[in-house]
Order: C-alpha cells, then structure tokens, then sequence
C-alpha cells in the first residue's frame, strides 16, 4: 500500500453515510475508491452536479459532464445538475457535510495553506477558500513532509486559505486533529512510533492519550 | 422572437477594450463558436471575467494565446500556463477571486444588489483593501457587484425566444452571467420552436437575451 | 369610455414592443387589454411567471398558475417559470422595462406614495417598492383625485415608496411627466383646459409649450 | 432515500415558538397538508417567514384564523382581515419587508452571506434603524440574513432522495427557503422512483431535504 492509498482509506472512514462530499482534485478524489459499500454519499463537483459518479464508458463521454478538473464523470440516479450560484451556495450556506482538500502547510492554530506559493506557483484559489470557510467538516489529506521538510508547522509561511481551524488532518504517518489547544495526535501509522512522527512534524504535537494505530478500515 | 446572428456578426458587435462575461468551467460550457469569432477578428484588450482561463488551446485558453486579453477577473488559472506566463511577465493583469465570490459578485450586478458580505476570504490576501463590516458580531468582507459589457453564454438549448436550457455540469456560470451583462449573446448547439422547452425547464428566460447565435454548419 | 378605460387606454400606448411588462393589480391590469396587436410584450407577474396571459377556459383553470392576486391565468407560448428570487432579481437588476403601479399620492419630486395609509390601511408594501426602485420606467396609473381631493401634491404625506422619480403620471384628465424641475403637463384630456387640470392637482403644474390632447390611440 | 412521514408526524416535529419559513404566494404552492396539521395539533406562537399570510381559510391564513402565530415577517397581509385586526389588537407581531428584500434576505441566510445591500426601501419606512452603507457613490441599505428552525416547502413532485421539482408560479418562495432553515419539509403533490426527475430538471437537490410528506391519500 502506497501513502496515497494509506491516506486515502483511513479518510474514507471520516465519510458518514447519506451526506454530501465535495473531493478535491488529485490525492483527496481518490478517497471515493475506499468507500465502504454500505456507505451511499452524493459527491459535489464545484463546477455543478450533486451525485459525481465514476469514469464512463469508452466512447460514451459526455462533454457537458466532467469534474471540477474537466475530466469526464457520471452521474449517479438521484444527481442533480446545479449552476455555480447554487453550488456556493450549498458549499458556503453549511450544507456541505465534509470537504476533502490537499495541503501545502497546516499550522499549530489548524489554519490552512494550500493555494499559492509567492513567486512560483499562483493557481488562483477555485473554489478552496470558499471550501475551508463554508463546509461542515474539513479534512486536509496529504503526505506529511515535502522532500523531507515538515509541512505541519509552528505557523504557515505561505498565504492561508481561510482563518477557519481545519476539523482533522490525514497523512501517511498519522492522523492529528487540530483543536483550541494545539495540533493533537490521534493516531500513528502502524510500524512508527509517536517520535518518528514527532520528527517529522515542525509543531508541537499534543499526545493527551496514547494514540491509537492508524485505521485504514 | 430574436434573428440568429453568424459567429462573425456577433464578433462585430464586441469592441477592443470591451468587458466581457464568459460562461464555462475548464472550457465545459463555454460558447465555443464565439470564441473562435473574437479570435478571428483579432480582438485586443479585453477584460475577461470567467472562472478560469481553461488550458491552452480549448475555451478561454484560446483568447489567451491570442494575446486578445488584457486583464482576466478568475478564480483559477493553475491549469493555463500561457495565462501565468503573461501574468508574470506583466502583459496581462489578473485578479484572482475565490470562485463563490466570483459568482455572487456577478449575480449581486445581474441582480441590482450594490454588495454583499462573506466570510471568505477573510484573513487570506483576498481581504487586502477590501472593507470589513460586522454583522451581529461576526466579521465580513464587503464583496462589490461585477458587470460585463457582454455576456457570452453557453448553453444546450434555445427557443426561438430565447427561453435557454443547459445541461448537467455545463450550467456552471452560464445561467449567473446571463443577468449581469448589458449585451447577452447565447450560442446553443441546437434552437427549437417556442414551446419545445416547457416554461419549467426554462433556466435563463429569453427576455434577458439580446441575440441567438444562428446554429452551427452541420 | 369610463375614466379608468381612458387611464388604461392611454398607458398602453407607452408600452413598447418586445418587452417586459409589470402590471400592478387592479386598474394597471386593464391596460393588457388596450395594446395593439402588434406589440408583442411579455407580462411578468412578481408571484413567478414570464408570459402571463389571460383567463383560462371554464374548467382548466390551473392552482399553480395564477397572477399576484391569486387569480387564474393562462402563459402565453414562450413563457418561463422562475422563483421570487429570480423574479425580484429581473425588477431590481433592470431586466424590467416597465412597470404600471397605482399610486395614492405622487408629490412634486415625483415621488410616490401607494402602499400605506398610517393607522387606515397597512397591506404591506408587496413587490411596490423594489418595482418602483428598480424598473426602467415607472408609470402610475391612477384617478386623478380621491373624493374630490388632489392625489398630485407639493410633499407626499404618506410613506413613499421609494426615493426614485416616476417616470410619467397617467389619469383621466392629464399626462403629466415629473422632469427635475417638477412635474410637466403633457396632454390634457378632451375636452378639458390646463385651468381646469390645475384646479384638481395640489402640486404646481409646469407648461412649458402647449400640451397636447391626451392621445387613446 | 427519505422515509416518508405524515402530516402528524411532521407537526410533531415542529415545537411551539418555533421559527417557520414557509412557501406559497397567496396560498399558491403552499404545503396545504402540513399547514392543516399544524393546526389541527393547535401549535401556538410560531414565528412565519413568508411571502404573505394568504386569506382567511386559505393557506398560511388558517394559521392566522387558528392564532397558532405570534410573529409574522412578510411582504404583503392585505388580503388578510384577520392579520390585520390581530396586528392592530396587539396580539400578532408584523414585519413587513419589501418582498424582494425578504427573499434576498432568505437567500443570504440560505447560501451563507452575512447580508446583501439593495437600494430597495430607501427613504421609506422600511429604512428606519438600519444602517446605510455607501458604494461607489451610492447609498444602499444593509439587509441581513434569515432563516428558519424549519422550512416547509410545498412542490409539485418529489424523488425517493428528495430531490424536488415546482410547477409555474407554484415555485415563488418554495426553493429558497429550502436553503435555509435547519429541518426542511417538503410536500409534494407526487413521489416517483429516482430517475424520473432528470438531474436538469431538479430545482431543489434532496440533499436539502429532510422529510418528505408521505403522499396523500387518494
């Protein structure tokens, strides 16, 4: 198992059943491949359709269906098609349930950052800030260190996404959840210790409990 | 009932220097033909408020190429590197706003709302410059109403009164900009007589279009 | 011809093709049915329907299709449904040409007044006030005095509608356009004088070149 | 999939005091049934959201016949005797808002805005005690969000995951106080198997529902 997918699974189990799920694009879509079968969700795009389905068949693409990376989606029974103005809407009005989003930096405090890098990399946010500030529950998944340096830090250096504390924190190391008091470890990944993971994270790391080992089902 | 106009024709009515509103997201939705028209008329200076500037070559992307575009109002423009190129060699000026923003800015111009108040943005250098107004203790930013000269609107389906119908994730910011333009020109892949699209399934209502874009050589 | 067939006569020759029209309930109504065959304009009702249309035949009358008063209508081909929010957003983002409201006071300003006498009559303001904000062109339609006393006053002394200057007055005796410089007797009806008009408005009646006969085709 | 609840089970839900939004434009597109049974378990000192309290036997008006409110936010109480004789006795609180005001201020509630600023009941009574806010050289009232403890949203048909669709001038307020309110209740004239509303056909996405009114008996 790779840390995508190591990831990828133990965020699956963050998923309730009967809720809308917004993915962001890359590492956090895979999360949808690690769904229990019991557990039915409507996936959200950005770009407008409640109830994101899989890949379609060869040859029967629809262009007017994609994700929010233009990709070619279906729809499941029950989507809904939504303009822009709706999907905001339900994104900032809290009736998203959960949004999954990559990161480049969380911070003691549980602030986001994961839309630019000044001076090399300015994307533009989409639809991310508006994410973290509106959605019921957010989870940052992403790989715990950037060639070798922590990306969990004292306070972010590069630009945040919004002010609001981020609800948990998945990497392949661990699982940490930021609260009022600072960043708590929850679970490790089998095979490391509380100390491999402390090694590798730039912020105080609160351990209230012996954490658990990390699930992945 | 309106008079279908050719890609060129709608060209024509769009000055250099105009502001326009185009629908799409990555390209999905956008008003193709239209596109292609402002590119053969070597358009230039354009503002071009959008959620994204597509990638190179498909959509908005192909403004991009064609230098035609001076200023974009966006909230993504990662995928286009042509975009990010002119921006950081300072050809082109972008303003970057997050994509719920962007769209109730549009549709606080489409719907006379002189603002609104969110809490996006806050803390983040989207708030820089911007006012800040507290409503029953929680602070917002004061989000200011965008318009376009024109809005250039994808869509599935049009009637002969322009009633318009789109499809699954090719809404996106098509049915918001309709609203907010002095001049809307919708280009459909297919135009029905009145009646074929029933009143409830009409999204954008055809008084608010100005011209059809006549349907495409087969 | 009664005073209010003469006032509806009258307002629809103000009423431009291929446009969209709001009429108020009561005598505002009347004018859809004065305008000439080939003026082609869609009727909004502010309760939801673009391409409003007459009466339905005896016994197909619809429950979900009825005009702001409740009463059964038809749609004309070509007709849209919309919500409240996207039909106060047509009034108010100007998509509304023109609307004909009933007024009981209009002032000097232009100003009207028609949706509440203090402690008599409080309905509630409705869609009055967002119509009168933001339509393109506001006409009132209205009798030109009440029991013999003047409805166009220096000073509205009831609450205003709005702070917008209406863009012409219509009643059975004049048509009088409120300009910066007050309000401008365009057309007299048959067979009255200026004097005569004066003698019924409570507000100072400019002149500037002879009005003309009030106009019912 | 929702369960299917009855107009009883629905009422039981909804405490007295609670804050209602409801749907309908002179009882047009209101939830009949659910408004019957509100009655009938004799709630007492609802606040209504609405467009406008209906007639006497009608719609929002038997709540008014039944003295089950004790606060109404609406735009129009005209055609309402009884409204108006309660207001002037004291015993029924009124705001009365200008109705494209009222809906925006239901949409911000519903879509998250702190508010929205309109030109919409300047110099009017409606601006009393409300601050003014200067954009671009205009002025504009500050209106802030509403919402509900419930919505109850009357439509045309449901899905078996809730997703809903209206019918012509039965929308009015229907779909947007299903934004905005904690429990939203929707009864629609039909329920079908999911698929028979096309996604572009939907209005209101089930997500946003949480009961659906079990069909009526025939």
């Amino acid at each position: 198992m790779n840390d995508k997918e190591r990831i990828a699974r133990r965020v699956a189990l963050e998923v309730e059943r009967d809720t809308l799920v917004n993915l962001g694009i890359g590492l956090p879509s895979l999360v949808a491949n690690y769904l229990p079968d019991d557990v039915h969700v409507f996936f959200q795009a950005e770009n407008g359709v409640i109830g994101l389905g899989a890949r379609p068949p060869e040859g029967m693409e629809d262009p007017d269906l994609t994700d929010a990376g233009g990709g070619f989606v279906t729809a499941v029974p029950g989507a809904a098609s939504i303009d822009s103005a709706m999907s905001f809407g339900l994104i900032r009005g809290g009736h998203l349930d959960m949004t999954v989003l990559g990161g480049l930096q969380v911070d003691s405090h549980g602030h986001l950052a994961n839309w630019m890098v000044p001076g090399k990399m300015v994307p533009g946010m989409g639809g991310a800030m508006d994410l973290v500030a509106g959605a019921r529950k957010v989870v940052v998944a992403m790989v715990h260190t950037a060639k070798g340096a922590p990306k969990i830090v004292p306070d972010c250096t590069l630009p945040l996404t919004a002010l609001r504390r981020v609800d948990l924190i998945v990497t392949e190391m661990a699982v940490i959840e930021p609260t009022e008091d600072g960043l708590v470890l929850r679970e490790v990944a089998e095979g490391l210790s509380v100390d491999d993971v402390r090694a590798a994270t730039g912020a105080e790391l609160l351990v209230p409990v012996a954490p658990g080992q990390m699930r992945l089902a | 009932m309106k008079v279908a106009i050719s890609p060129a024709e709608a060209a024509a009515l769009i000055p250099d220097g105009a502001t326009l509103l185009i629908g799409g997201f990555m390209a999905v939705g956008s008003p193709h033909r239209l596109i292609d028209a402002l590119v053969a008329a070597e358009r230039k200076d354009l503002t071009i408020i959008a959620n994204d500037t597509a990638m190179p070559g498909r959509g908005i992307g192909k403004l991009i190429t064609a230098r035609a575009v001076r200023r974009v109002v966006a909230s993504h423009i990662g995928l286009n590197p042509e975009t990010q190129a002119q921006m950081i060699a300072g050809e082109l000026e972008v303003e970057l706003v997050p994509q719920g923003t962007l769209i109730e800015r549009i549709r606080a111009g489409g719907v006379g709302l002189g603002g609104v108040l969110t809490a996006t943005g806050l803390g983040t250098p989207v708030a820089d410059g911007k006012r800040q107004i507290e409503v029953d203790g929680k602070t917002y930013l004061l989000e200011t109403p965008l318009r376009g000269d024109f809005a250039l609107v994808g869509c599935h389906q049009a009637d002969y009164v322009g009633n318009l119908e789109y499809s699954l994730t090719a809404h996106n910011f098509n049915p918001i900009i309709a609203l907010a333009a002095d001049v809307v020109i919708a280009e459909p892949r297919s135009i029905v007589p009145v009646g074929v699209i029933p009143p409830d399934a009409v999204k954008t209502p055809g008084i608010l279009v100005d011209h059809l874009l006549e349907r495409a050589p087969s």
